[in-house]
């Protein structure tokens, strides 16, 4: 006991010691933040350019770093206290990813790079740190997001889509989360001084409400580069929360009764008719919608490899190393951008706020769209399996399944789901194209 | 700009309901034709939809290897 | 029955009506391609632009996409007729390579990359489209070609060459097929107003009497790009039909008697043999023609971590992770080599039937060496293992076993065919080492 | 031009004789060599020539095997 | 017996034939290296441009290849006998790395990539050739010693660190070894006229003493790129060496008694501490050191990973696929850096020594902290396991075990010496951040 | 300048030991807290710190625990 406290008070001491010197230091030299010359110095002075270089003096000293143009309270707030609770931000992502296992493959990258991309000096997410060579290789062109796509493809199963294709349609409308957040974000553009988002950005925004992670950060690499730190983070921490976000939607538009549906099972589906699927996907996608091609043909092409069941060692590549391997460098590279001059912007509070509704009416469409096509279908469909409809797969397929239980524990849901759950990523790719082709 | 944010949805909904319809109609009509030519072929979900990479020659990396094994156990067990 | 007779009405109506309208629509403002602005617009006006950024519009007015240096019928009907064209070759690819299990592993890959290049406005093959940037990332400066090679080197075991070295005689002749082609290509070129191939260009051509990939691909991008997509796809392709080009051959040069030919075991080879034999080869290479070393130190890199043994980690990922990653990545990019303008070209034509034969003489020479070994030799020599000196590993070695069988089905001629198989791949590699010192 | 194509042919083609012959001949010397000075080494085509990764450090990613053999033993001394 | 001699002659007859025809052409045509010009030509003079594109003219007339600025005896001889004495050396590499296990995994690719570069023509190394290409994606900008950093990080179970901390002082004091080195360094610039080593080339010389490949490649590229061929390879044979540097230096400071000496069990470890140990051990450098967090924010990123059990697959990741495939293009293009006129250099001997004086004085200066340790703390310390604190994990904890159980078969020291082989590897990446933070 | 790399060995050293000892402070600290907090989470070196994937979806990568599990299976049944 009294040995532990020795080391609380000790190392109390010790940084007391090291911030104090260090705030003198500061204050004795702080116009020779020049390059070290490497003339005779003593000790003394060394011992003084070493405290410059910590991380201590870093925090204190924000206007030290800064370049001359932006030499101003806002960016001294952002290089000592805004880098602080930007650390303690990223921590909380790793709490949220490891206790409550919020996606954690990728908020743990996302938090880590943006904890790096915070620290003073070493300058992680500049164009020669690591971050930022990650950042231009693969997330400022594009081509993490659709390599992603391409694993996204091989892990999928279309098979339940192929097999109902009118759950297809609640896909479709799931994705009014996606304009109705547009609106949204114009909406709070022009009625509020705080806020002022470009068309552009509010495109970059709404496109959360797809609830699909590579397409969000396609989207927004291409469109708002300055935004896809909160666009990715309220992305995926709206993925890992649809287990809470929907079920209360979910029950209030259904009647305990409609809940209770159960449907028919899924027909087979012929190996013919997966192969030809991602292709006739594709050549659709070319006819109607040539901007939505990249995405949804990174699709087509690891869901081919899949199902042509002729390369498997492919396939085996896209599902494991090559997505696994991108995935650590996109979340790296992403989380760059929640460095705190960049994040701690009250456009990232509002990108936070139109993410939640962007959900929510995306669930609400899913569901009210089951209800129409219950109605109007000769065979019975379960509105619950509208929800699935906003993608997040399979997380939202689940909490449909889930909630189904809940209501009549023989009723198994998750395969009439897992239709709506993947049409809601050829909605969300096609979503995206057309915000590509009207706005970039 | 909120009307045209508004119409940007109209736009926006139909082309993507245009699109899912499409591809809804073209998956009954394939799944249609497909069942019909090749009756034989229907497999459950999840199932059979990896069928072992028998050919294929870059691959299974080790073919040399294993078609060597194969000579030489070939060439034993007849002797 | 009448519910899907419905069904194809719809959708034919629906084509049909989406086809109209975008005729019309761009008949009408044929002009408007310049970026969409963002003042109030009606939706009518929306749809309209909409329509102009669809692939039915943009394979009907291809004009509205090229730029002015190129505005004339050539690029339209490339634009147009030529895309579809091309998308169907690209299907058809999918078909051998799926159903008739012609090289899938690249031919896949090629295919895909050759549709997403043939879309009209998404730019997918241009500079900043993800199969441009794949395309400059590795094909361009030859970098995957050479690392497909080191994991050929890791995957190869040169055992049989090095227990009966004098079968790679048989790899050196059927390099006649390489060197025959480009005067071939030469002639061709002097004979017809059509085809006119460079210097450069025929050598490009030629290695695809090398039958083999990664070395026709290298070539291919340092001598003659323009034409990359064309000889990639020959090589692959006639490397696939190697078990329908090569038998009639064999079969005519030879007598039934040659082929019951049976040949002695192999002697052991002792392990310091399968070391050194890649660093000998590699001496070998620098001594006498050090511009082949890029390819034959590629190869001989990973042979030596595969026999070293001591580095079983690094083996395993060039076998599998790397090389499958550094597959997919080429076969996508070398795709983009097919987009109409490049590939609707009289050359092509030329291309294919130039590696045709540059197939059947490199088989005849092997077959005809194999013959002068067999008399010249004391030990028996099969001739048939000859034409396994094209390469093609090691689809020619089970051709030449196949073939062996038909005779005597007792033969087992195998491993002695992989002998003049792996040597057929460093005499290939000697070949581009040749053709690059005197045109690079 | 084609009687330039044709000498290059035939250059070609002697380098790529000259080399493989060369190669020939070396080999022979070597496995000679090598056959002599060590004789208990000589193995079968594709048997010991992956002998186990014993002492690199990093790797040893052989997990799996190493677990189910951990797994193994301790259930055996748990009997 | 007579067959084979008739090779030998024959195989000598080919040789020099070749290499004196060689000769004579390149003589009779020495100043005919422009490019080969394609008017008609005889088969003669095809043969003569030929030899003169031989590695054995190469080899013998190096002056063609130099360009006008180098043309003097050194670069002469750098290019002719230079590059086949490191040709032999990189061999020699083989030899060691193969039969002596000398850390194949880094000297194989390294001594490969140092044949390759040698060569003459064919320009491997240059900004080109495939090594050269793989130098700029990740040596030079420092990414792939940061990504082999997370592997590591993935691959160390920092439990017997947390267990008993105090062992971190002993990795603490074997980085005199770094500084001491420095200090060398300095002093055979000043009292040598052949050795000039800058301040920056004397730190990046120094780090070989921090006992840990990627940190002394990543300071390398960093503070004096010209000699990370020698330093890279003086940092691994050293490490490959542990087990015959340390045991004089451990047995020659220690008495039998000492040796003998049995340490507790270790406590075990919380879950949630081995979680937490990256986070505060960042925190901790973002503090004291930002200079230092590329490299220790690789090493707790890979660690984090690991330790949250929530990313299996990345984690997996990390420490196969991902640092494979680094490891390959990494040690390729380090080699690159052994081309015989940047190689063989008289700073490269300096080097060599400087290492070992490195590897000495880290070891010793761990071993009498041990011995210091011991007698202030009440709990026995083995101070054997101070030799450990010069990182090279874990062969250095191996040979802590060994020496132990030389003289006592029943002491178990393997785990305890983890502690501060581990910390070593800490207080590497802390000095390394030292040397950014003055050189750099 | 060879004084000058003396001081710099001294400034050099005490930060490496200044950090080392700071992280033994902070560990010892963290260490203490984490134990009285947390009591029954303490664990063997080596043991229980892959905590079986459970819940992340893209994964499956959980060979381990199927062979340990099929290791398992096996011996339970030939028992
Ligand atoms: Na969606
Ligand atoms: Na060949
Ligand atoms: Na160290």
């Amino acid at each position: 006991m009294t040995k532990y406290r020795i080391f609380l008070v000790l190392s109390f001491f010790i940084f007391m010691a090291a911030v104090t010197n260090t705030a003198l230091s500061a204050n004795l030299e702080k116009n020779a933040s020049e390059k070290v010359e490497y003339e005779k110095k003593t000790v003394k002075s060394l011992i003084k350019s070493f405290y410059k270089s910590t991380g201590v003096h870093g925090f204190l000293n924000p206007d030290s770093q800064a370049t001359s143009t932006e030499l101003n309270a806002e960016s001294d707030f952002s290089h000592s206290w805004g880098r602080l609770i930007m650390i303690f931000i990223c921590i909380l992502l790793f709490y949220l990813a490891i206790a409550k296992n919020f996606e954690p493959l990728l908020l743990l990258p996302i938090g880590f790079g943006g904890l790096l991309s915070n620290i003073p000096i070493a300058e992680i997410a500049g164009p020669d740190g690591f971050l930022g060579i990650l950042y231009s290789m693969g997330v400022q062109n594009g081509l993490f997001p659709i390599l992603i796509f391409m694993g996204v493809g091989a892990l999928t199963d279309f098979g339940p889509l192929i097999a109902n294709p009118r759950t297809a349609l609640l896909g479709a409308a799931a994705q009014v989360g996606i304009f109705g957040t547009l609106v949204g974000a114009v909406v709070l553009t022009q009625t509020t001084d705080l806020i002022n988002f470009s068309l552009q950005d509010s495109a970059a925004i709404s496109i959360i409400g797809g609830a699909d992670g590579p397409t969000a950060l396609f989207i927004g690499s291409k469109l708002a580069p300055h935004l896809l730190g909160a666009i990715a983070v309220a992305a995926y921490s709206y993925m890992a929360l649809v287990p809470i976000i929907q079920p209360p939607i979910m029950k209030a538009l259904t009647s305990s009764d409609e809940r209770k549906i159960k449907m028919h099972q899924l027909r087979k589906v012929h190996r013919l008719e997966k192969i030809f699927f991602p292709v006739t996907l594709l050549i659709l996608c070319i006819l109607v919608l040539p901007a939505a091609t990249p995405l949804v043909g990174a699709l087509c092409f690891g869901n081919l490899l899949r199902e042509s069941g002729v390369v498997d060692r492919l396939t085996d590549t896209l599902q494991n190393s090559l997505i696994n391997i991108v995935t650590i460098f996109l979340g790296l590279a992403v989380g760059s951008k929640l460095a705190a001059e960049i994040f701690l912007v009250p456009e990232t509070l509002a990108i936070i706020v139109l993410g939640l509704i962007a959900f929510s009416i995306g669930t609400a469409s899913g569901v009210l769209m089951g209800k129409l096509l219950n109605r109007l279908s000769k065979a019975d469909i379960n509105p619950l399996i509208g929800a699935a409809g906003v993608s997040a797969v399979p997380m939202a397929a689940r909490v449909v399944s889930k909630v189904g239980n809940d209501e009549d524990s023989s009723n198994v849901l998750l395969m009439h789901a897992m239709g709506p759950n993947v049409s809601g990523v050829i909605g969300s790719a096609v979503a995206a194209g057309i915000l590509i082709s009207i706005f970039a | 700009m909120i009307g045209e944010s508004i119409n940007f949805m109209i736009i926006g909904m139909s082309v993507v309901f245009l699109f899912l319809i499409i591809m809804v109609v073209v998956l009954r009509c394939q799944g249609y034709v497909i069942n019909r030519l090749f009756e034989n072929g229907a497999v459950d979900t999840q199932e059979d939809n990896n069928p072992a990479d028998t050919t294929s020659d870059l691959t299974d990396a080790k073919k040399i290897a294993i078609i060597s094994e194969a000579v030489k156990q070939h060439i034993q067990q007849n002797r």
